[in-house]
């Protein structure tokens, strides 16, 4: 009701970035994605301990040959603009994100036809079962299947929505929005919440808040003095400099992420010398994540970050330690043996051009200590600064590093996607058609397509164990370790999610 | 030598420094600038460029004098070394700009057709921000001291060509001027001849105030990550990434910024002493 | 005077011409693609080329460059390739921060640095002097943001007398929008405070010499009057002069400024749009810039007319 | 600080009472006089009169009366200067706190500057100045102080007062502008006025006008008059006592008959000797140099350093006697100007038409003989310069030939240039101006010879060498700056340049205005020297009648733009024919106590030469009244 709505807090938040588009399939980017969680709703979605649960959905069945999927909606399901949510939204919705996602293209390659009988049913026929169906209409955080109407569904995947009409607990003022500098969100007072408690991305999703404001504050020292100064409720990411300091301040409480980023170190598997795998395993031999990690967040945050990460994130079901005795780290021995092996290999002593982001720290320091120890290894390193938009565009150039393409570049995986070969798009090793470094190996794909098709979570186990011993044999990326961002908040605010930036269940006391 | 020699020439240089004391206080400390980029590698006491993650944000102390910064680097070596970079920049742009600004605004001044044209192009140079259009060069290029320098001379130019072509439609009304002409002196004779040289003092006072600006400049734009290339340690950078612990490790803003200060201090101090001791009139007293 | 206002603001297309022109050339030119920052962290090439042409940003460059200039005479300067607001509105949202900073920044810098200036000009080679030249010099010798950090350390994280960031409508209050203005003036004024002290005091110096000002001695005029009356005005063209072209400094200045107070203002809005090649916005906010600049450039040359009765168009 | 109620001598009331002034400058930390131990006084009602060479210290004394020296770097270092204020009472000025001074000036000495052009400020109204002083010392409301603003703007003799007190100083002609300043300086009805040149860069008619004010305005209030001047004819007709001054020292002081008719000092009989006198040359035809008493002046101890090198002058070592009077051949003509028009364009409006017109020369022409001077005279802004300038394509002219050796150089091709800047050289109104600050005298003279290929290297040296001997300056000079010399140095080094290629016309722009009698006249026998040893032509523009009667073969009055009329100087002199020439004529002061004129001269302004556009002047015709002597016929009432 209003009148309540009146008395809610509001909560000023500063977001790691600044949100530039509406459209969350349209664009990957993280901060869409979050702006996503509370605009959209999703058929499916992932409670605390990670398992899929129904959303929107009232109820899920699948037929016994796993062919067919009927999906019942919830009722009294409406979107922003007042219209009811019907099959047909959610079936538009589901083919749009479908185009894009990778998970989404799996599915979609498995699907035959999305029936919509009645306004509230949907019916899946597929070309094969598909038992990750919920999982994949649930993803969180990372290109989710959010329900939007059919009319905007319809546009063009690669053509962005600029409307935000969603489901979900809030919505998006647009009037109110500065780009670079506000964006606010209004409790939507038609929102149907499930009974029950809030767990992570399902459960009652009650929005305890009048409206979230996004403040974008893009200076790090301006941002930590606004908190300081109580002129913001919370920040999304603290510089890891500044932990003791907040930590020690009586009036903040710091939350730390459950959730890891990983940052690594992608080759570009189409030109020399890092087409060659017996280079890439060289390097991979010397890697030490504890320098890698402590060069991004110092020696005093033990606890917000680790190493011995392999490649899932860490704590998710499918992380495994296997094989982790290949980075040996780089002791003068190991950096010696590394040397000769590089020789072996035939390295000729080829420019390696690295590129450096010198705007983005979490890539940036990655990319200082690695071309440290290229030099050490006697690889001829030539460091190109630049700001992230031109790496991205740089990063997607095919041609020989020479004429505008690259040799290595350093980036970070990060919320759900890497939690299994799923959304793990490092990890993927189909070539051109692939990931930013184009890898090849053909064992890495029959390991990942025998994933998807394994019928139960102990043998999916099995395989990612075998995933990641392939990956450290063809080596198409190198995990530096892993850290948990930590965010900041004034005491009071209570129910704040540890896995990504949510905003329902939220709230003071 | 003989020591009278020697005694007169103290006292010639004693007398200079009375007579233009901030020449000569700023002429020191410039001096001491330009050791200091030559010497950098004797002075230093450590790699600036070796990281060393382990001792990342350390505080001054007697094995880093001036701190380390993020990765580690040693602050002392690096604001050493900054200096080349900061002067090699200040002093690029300042004698670019004026050289080419100055060749420039004499022509405008002097040739009026084509007065009209350069002016409206110099008025669309400054026009833009100094600080997009090197963001842009940097894109275009990739990082490099070569492109803020370029960035920055492409700004100032427009204020040099601006100044001249003031001081030389003046002058060219100028009887002197006209007395050239009446002499039969060619066009170009009369711009190098006379207008240039009496040009000179506005143009070395904004040279010194564009020199200044530059290490400035170079220095915003580390601060919006458009400077010279992190790895190479100028002022900009250490402060740049240093900025956002400014509150916790002051040491990474505040010995940069100290010789910044003290640089620009000393260019201005130069600049204002040597138009009074470089002009003719002005060495009146005697 | 209508018709010299006119003609000046119209001799200014062919200056915006230009501008449009080479910032159009130097970002086509340039490395970096928003396509591939659009489409995030998680997409492949293919969806970036879709993206790409769906912008029509694989059109040649001719094409984009006369398309954009059509429309711009058409009074509509595109929309942002990332938000999807019309360049217009994003430019409307940001004008009245950076304006209000600007005009405020002016204002303070001015009514520092002019007294300043005079009194140093008054006491030529005394302490007095000294003293305000060393401070001069050294406040544009001390990067903005090492003097907006100071500012806001001091007055907002210590005393809490003024917020450390942010920016207030002035519909939402008057006072509250300029508290929050009041720290990045100074910081923002900090160099500019300097040039105009500077430059008063070595104008003053040369005015009070003059011959007129002796006359005004021997008429037995006080120095207060002296100095505000005969000589300020009589220096106010060169003086004018230097605070209109310190507004180029200004506006590279509110870039950093802004962000260091996160005031949502066009310097912030044209790095950012830059850092993401949006370039509808880029261009848009040049074009603005440029008028801004004529515009300045036309308001110092009709205040001279104020100050030099010699002085007509 | 009362001193002495009572110093009243002779039965008047002594207004100003000067003993044993000493003002220095500090120079290398040093003071150096550059005044010393004048003692002087002035009487109320009574004019004294300062003279004295260039730099000999007379502002300096002046400004120091005004306690204003100070703000010039200057320090008063000895002497009282006793002043009797308005109550009655005797303050020494030179003790006086800042607040007396301030109190005094303006309210009980009114100053009238050097520089009446640089003296007024430019922002403000000339009401805004008057009114600000008359405020500043009166106790009056602002509207009654306008009235008394607007009074005594009346009393100056301003036409349309009202008018003017709303118009900058930019806006009035020269004349006017003084009138202001003497406005501002006699608006508080001082007691005291000092007057320093007042009339320096005016021409005849308009210095008469303003000495007879002063006069009368002195007579008016009873005031005491301290002036200064380098003219003697001004002496001659307004002073009551003499001083002259030289090098800081006063060297003689009389009562101004006593001192005319025998001048005890060397240096104030060589300043006598120099003085031209309107009228000395009638009966001749020919030019005649000047005779000059060589001084014979021992060197005080401890003079100032500042020594002109005039005393060296090899010009001035003998006594020349006056050239023949033997008619020279018929010479040729050299320089010859037909239906000369020069206009400057007046833009205004909105779309800034060209509205008006500066008619500066209209239709003029004239024959210029080898081997001859033309005197050109005028009032100032007549169009002298411009014509001068004209001849040279400085200035392009809207229409007319100038034809030189039957080459018609308004064409301004290649030849024609060439002709022109290799045979007709300009010396410029304002030698300072027309050297370059920044090139040595040596290289500004060389430069003609060297851009024409006449000479280089050595040989331009050696040439340099003899020019600057040849202009009575010593050959290492070439090293000096512009800034170091004097300005009489200085006139004569533009003279050495525009000789430097041999030319065969010179055009010598007021080339002796700005210096004191002596150095003057050795400039005027200069010029007759090197016309008698090279046969050059010279047009010689001045506004000084008695300098032009001494050089001048034949001479040509403007006005407005056009020649009113031209003919043999005697001619034109003896039998003045214009009545412009006439008032030209009777407004020149003579530098004899004994001839001075009572009457008020008659008051003219001179009409714009501004015009509408399409409204043409109407050009008078010139008929020939004499041998060689053309009159312009006005028009006037339906007939010529
Ligand atoms: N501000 C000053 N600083 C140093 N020396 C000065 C200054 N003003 C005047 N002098 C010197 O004092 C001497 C007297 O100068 P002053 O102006 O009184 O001459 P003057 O008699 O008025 O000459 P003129 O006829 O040219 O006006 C000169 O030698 C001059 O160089
Ligand atoms: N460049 C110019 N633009 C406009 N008007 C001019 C220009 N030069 C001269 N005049 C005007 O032309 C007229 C003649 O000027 P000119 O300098 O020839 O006078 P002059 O006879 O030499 O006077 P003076 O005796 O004062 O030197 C004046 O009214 C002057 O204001
Ligand atoms: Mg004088
Ligand atoms: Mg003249």
């Amino acid at each position: 009701a209003p009148a309540a709505t009146g008395k809610l807090p509001v909560l000023h938040y500063v977001a790691e970035a600044d949100l530039a588009g509406l459209d969350p399939i349209w664009s990957t980017a993280y901060i869409t994605q979050m702006y996503a969680e509370l605009v959209y709703d999703t058929l499916f979605a992932y409670d605390e301990h990670y398992t899929v649960q129904l959303q929107m959905l009232s109820d899920a069945k699948t037929s016994a040959d796993g062919k067919t999927w009927t999906l019942t909606l919830r009722q009294g399901l409406t979107f922003h603009d007042g219209q009811p949510v019907r099959s047909i939204d959610c079936a538009a919705s589901i083919r749009r994100w479908g185009s894009r996602d990778t998970l989404g293209q799996e599915l979609m390659k498995a699907t035959d036809d999305i029936a919509t009988p009645d306004s509230q049913t949907l019916v899946f026929k597929l070309r094969k079962p598909f038992p990750l169906l919920p999982s994949a209409l649930g993803k969180v955080a990372s290109s989710m299947a959010c329900i939007m109407p059919e009319r905007l569904a319809k546009i063009d995947s690669h053509t962005q929505i600029t409307e935000a009409i969603g489901s979900g607990p809030y919505k998006f003022a647009k009037d109110k929005w500065v780009s670079g500098s506000t964006a606010v969100f209004e409790r939507f007072d038609g929102y149907q919440p499930r009974p029950g408690a809030g767990s992570f991305a399902t459960g009652g999703k009650v929005a305890q808040l009048s409206q979230v404001i996004w403040k974008t504050i893009p200076d790090a020292a301006t941002s930590t003095a606004a908190l300081q100064a109580g002129e913001i409720d919370g920040l999304q990411t603290v510089s890891s400099d500044f932990l003791p300091v907040l930590a020690a301040d009586p009036s903040l409480q710091i939350v730390k992420s459950t959730v890891a980023t990983i940052p690594i170190m992608r080759f570009n598997a189409l030109y020399p010398p890092f087409d060659n795998p017996a280079i890439r395993r060289a390097i991979l031999s010397v890697i030490d994540q504890t320098e890698f990690m402590t060069a991004l967040m110092g020696t005093d945050n033990k606890s917000y970050w680790q190493s011995g990460v392999g490649v899932f994130s860490p704590g998710s079901p499918m992380a495994n330690d296997a094989g982790l005795g290949v980075m040996k780290g780089a002791s003068p021995a190991n950096i010696a043996a590394a040397k000769q092996m590089i020789k072996d290999a035939g390295y000729k002593g080829e420019k390696v051009v690295l590129l450096d982001p010198a705007d983005y720290p979490a890539s940036h320091m990655p990319a200082m200590v690695a071309a440290d120890l290229l030099k050490k290894l006697g690889m001829n390193v030539d460091v190109q600064t630049m700001d992230w938009g031109t790496l991205m565009q740089r990063r997607a150039s095919q041609n020989p590093p020479a004429s505008g393409g690259w040799n290595m570049h350093f980036t970070t995986i990060s919320g759900m996607n890497n939690f299994d070969p799923a959304g793990h798009l490092a990890l993927r090793a189909n070539g051109k058609q692939g990931w930013f470094g184009w890898p090849t190996s053909e064992k890495i794909e029959t390991l990942r397509q025998a994933w998807f098709d394994a019928p139960d979570q102990a043998t999916r186990k099995k395989l990612c164990v075998e995933l990641q011993m392939q990956v450290w044999q063809d080596v198409p990326y190198i995990p530096l370790g892993a850290y948990y961002n930590a965010s900041a908040f004034r005491r009071g605010w209570t129910g704040i999610s540890t896995q990504m930036p949510l905003f329902y269940n939220l709230r003071r006391t | 030598m003989r020591p009278e020699d020697q005694v007169l020439m103290t006292s010639a240089f004693f007398h200079f420094l009375r007579r233009y004391p901030t020449v000569a206080v700023g002429g020191l400390l410039m001096l001491l600038l330009v050791l200091i980029a030559i010497f950098a590698p004797w002075l230093g006491t450590h790699d600036p460029t070796q990281i060393a993650p382990l001792y990342r944000t350390r505080s001054p102390s007697a094995q880093f004098w001036f701190g380390t910064d993020l990765l580690g680097r040693d602050v002392y070596s690096r604001v050493l070394y900054g200096t080349r970079v900061s002067l090699t920049v200040g002093f690029s742009v300042a004698v670019l700009s004026t050289a080419i600004g100055a060749v420039i605004g004499v022509i405008a001044g002097f040739v009026r057709w084509l007065d009209v044209v350069i002016m409206r192009i110099m008025d669309g140079f400054m026009s833009m921000p100094t600080i997009l259009l090197a963001i842009a060069l940097i894109a275009l290029w990739h990082e490099s001291m070569r492109t803020v320098i370029l960035a920055i001379t492409i700004v100032e130019i427009p204020r040099v060509v601006r100044l001249v072509r003031g001081v030389v439609l003046s002058l060219r009304e100028q009887a002197f001027v006209e007395a050239a002409v009446t002499a039969g002196a060619s066009p170009w004779r009369i711009m190098y001849r006379h207008i240039f040289p009496n040009t000179v003092a506005a143009l070395i006072v904004q040279g010194t105030y564009i020199l200044g600006v530059s290490i400035l400049a170079e220095a915003s734009l580390s601060f919006i990550g458009a400077g010279v290339p992190p790895i190479t340690p100028s002022w900009g950078n250490i402060m740049a990434e240093g900025r956002a612990l400014w509150q916790i490790r002051p040491h990474l803003i505040g010995f940069p910024a100290a010789f910044l200060s003290v640089t620009i201090l000393s260019v201005n101090m130069l600049g204002d002493g040597l138009r009074d001791a470089l002009d003719p009139r002005m060495s009146k007293e005697d | 005077m209508i018709a010299y206002v006119l003609r000046r603001i119209f001799s200014a297309i062919p200056v915006m011409l230009f501008v449009a022109f080479f910032v159009f050339a130097l970002l086509s030119f340039a490395p970096g693609d928003p396509a591939a920052l659009l489409a995030g962290e998680n997409a492949t090439p293919d969806d970036i080329a879709r993206i790409r042409a769906n912008l029509g940003l694989d059109q040649p460059f001719f094409t984009r460059f006369f398309h954009w200039i059509w429309r711009v005479l058409h009074g509509d300067l595109g929309t942002s390739l990332f938000t999807g607001q019309t360049v217009g509105h994003m430019i409307a949202q940001r004008l009245a921060p950076t304006f209000s900073l600007m005009v405020l920044t002016m204002i303070v810098s001015v009514v520092i640095a002019i007294p300043a200036g005079a009194w140093a000009a008054w006491w030529h080679n005394r302490w007095n002097d000294r003293l305000v030249m060393l401070w001069a010099v050294l406040s544009f010798s001390i990067p903005s943001f090492v003097v907006g950090y100071i500012l806001a350390w001091i007055f907002g994280l210590k005393l809490r007398w003024l917020p450390v960031q942010g920016y207030v409508q002035f519909d939402q209050g008057l006072w509250a929008s300029i508290q929050t203005l009041i720290l990045p003036a100074f910081a923002l004024g900090a160099v500019y405070v300097g040039l105009i002290t500077r430059f008063t005091r070595s104008t003053l110096i040369e005015t009070l010499s003059q011959d007129y000002v002796r006359t005004a001695r021997a008429k037995g005029v006080s120095n207060r009057r002296i100095l505000f009356r005969h000589a300020l005005k009589n220096a106010a063209v060169p003086i004018v002069t230097v605070v209109g072209s310190g507004v180029a400094l200004l506006i590279s200045g509110t870039v950093v400024t802004e962000t260091v107070f996160a005031i949502p203002g066009l310097g912030r809005l044209t790095v950012d749009a830059i850092l993401r090649r949006d370039y509808p916005v880029i261009q848009g906010v040049i074009l603005l810039f440029s008028f801004l600049y004529v515009l300045v450039n036309l308001a110092v040359d009709l205040l001279y007319t104020v100050f030099d009765p010699r002085i007509k168009y | 600080m009362p001193i002495r109620n009572n110093i009243e001598q002779d039965g008047r009331e002594r207004v100003l009472d000067i003993r044993g002034l000493t003002v220095g400058f500090e120079r290398d930390r040093q003071m150096v006089p550059a005044v010393r131990d004048i003692s002087l006084h002035v009487d109320r009602g009574s004019t004294v009169v300062v003279v004295g060479e260039s730099g000999s210290g007379k502002s300096v004394t002046s400004l120091s009366i005004m306690r204003l020296i100070e703000y010039g770097g200057g320090r008063i270092l000895g002497g009282e200067m006793r002043f009797r204020r308005t109550g009655g009472n005797v303050i020494d000025l030179a003790q006086a706190s800042d607040e007396t001074m301030r109190q005094v000036r303006g309210a009980e000495i009114g100053m009238i500057f050097q520089e009446p052009m640089t003296s007024l400020n430019p922002v403000l109204t000339v009401g805004e100045q008057i009114v600000e002083a008359i405020l500043l010392h009166q106790r009056r409301s602002a509207p009654e102080a306008l009235k008394e603003a607007q009074a005594t703007l009346d009393r100056v003799r301003i036409p349309d007062a009202a008018r003017v007190m709303r118009r900058y100083p930019h806006e009035l002609s020269g004349g006017m502008r003084q009138r202001v300043m003497i406005a501002i300086a006699l608006s508080c009805r001082p007691q005291l006025l000092i007057a320093d040149e007042p009339t320096t860069a005016l021409d005849v008619t308009v210095q008469a006008q303003i000495l007879h004010l002063i006069r009368e305005l002195q007579r008016e209030m009873q005031m005491g008059v301290l002036l200064i001047t380098h003219d003697m004819g001004v002496v001659a007709e307004s002073a009551d006592r003499v001083l002259v001054m030289r090098r800081g020292d006063l060297v003689e002081e009389n009562e101004t008959r006593a001192l005319f008719a025998a001048p005890a000092h060397p240096y104030t009989r060589a300043l006598m000797a120099a003085v031209p006198k309107l009228g000395a040359m009638s009966g001749t035809d020919q030019p005649a140099r000047f005779e000059l008493v060589r001084e014979q002046l021992v060197e005080p101890a401890g003079a100032p350093v500042a020594m002109p090198d005039d005393a060296l002058d090899p010009s001035t070592r003998s006594v020349a006697p006056a050239l023949s009077d033997a008619p020279a051949k018929k010479p040729d003509v050299v320089l010859s100007v037909r239906e000369l028009v020069t206009r400057f364009d007046v833009r205004s409006g909105f779309f800034s038409r060209v509205r008006r017109r500066v008619h500066a020369v209209e239709r003029v022409s004239f024959d210029l003989y080898a081997g001859e001077t033309l005197g050109l005279v005028g009032e100032s802004g007549c169009g002298k310069t411009t014509t001068g300038r004209s001849l040279l394509q400085l200035v392009q002219p809207d229409s007319g030939s100038i034809y030189f050796d039957g080459v018609d150089l308004a064409r301004r091709d290649r030849r024609s240039s060439r002709l022109l800047r290799r045979n007709i050289q300009l010396v410029f109104q304002d030698p300072f101006a027309s050297l370059n600050p920044r090139m040595r005298i040596g290289d500004a003279i060389m430069e003609p010879m060297i851009v024409q290929g006449i000479a280089s290297g050595r040989d331009a040296q050696r040439r340099a060498a003899t020019l600057l001997e040849k202009v009575g300056l010593d050959a290492s000079m070439a090293r000096r700056w512009p800034h170091q010399l004097s300005g009489g140095q200085r006139q004569r080094i533009c003279i050495a340049r525009a000789l430097s290629t041999d030319p065969r016309v010179l055009v010598a722009d007021e080339s002796v205005s700005a210096l004191d009698v002596s150095i003057q006249a050795q400039i005027v026998n200069l010029l007759i020297d090197l016309q008698r040893d090279l046969g050059i032509a010279c047009l010689f523009i001045s506004h000084d009648m008695a300098v032009v009667e001494r050089i001048s073969h034949r001479v040509a009055v403007m006005y407005l733009g056009q020649v009113v009329e031209i003919g043999p100087r005697r001619a034109v002199f003896e039998n003045p024919q214009h009545a412009y020439t006439r008032k030209l004529m009777a407004a020149v002061p003579i530098a004899d106590p004994t001839r001075r004129r009572h009457a008020a001269p008659p008051l003219v302004e001179l009409p714009s030469p501004v015009r509408d556009v399409g409204d043409e002047p109407v050009v008078a015709p010139l008929v020939e009244v004499g041998p060689g002597h053309f009159v312009a016929r006005h028009w006037v009432g339906g007939s010529y």
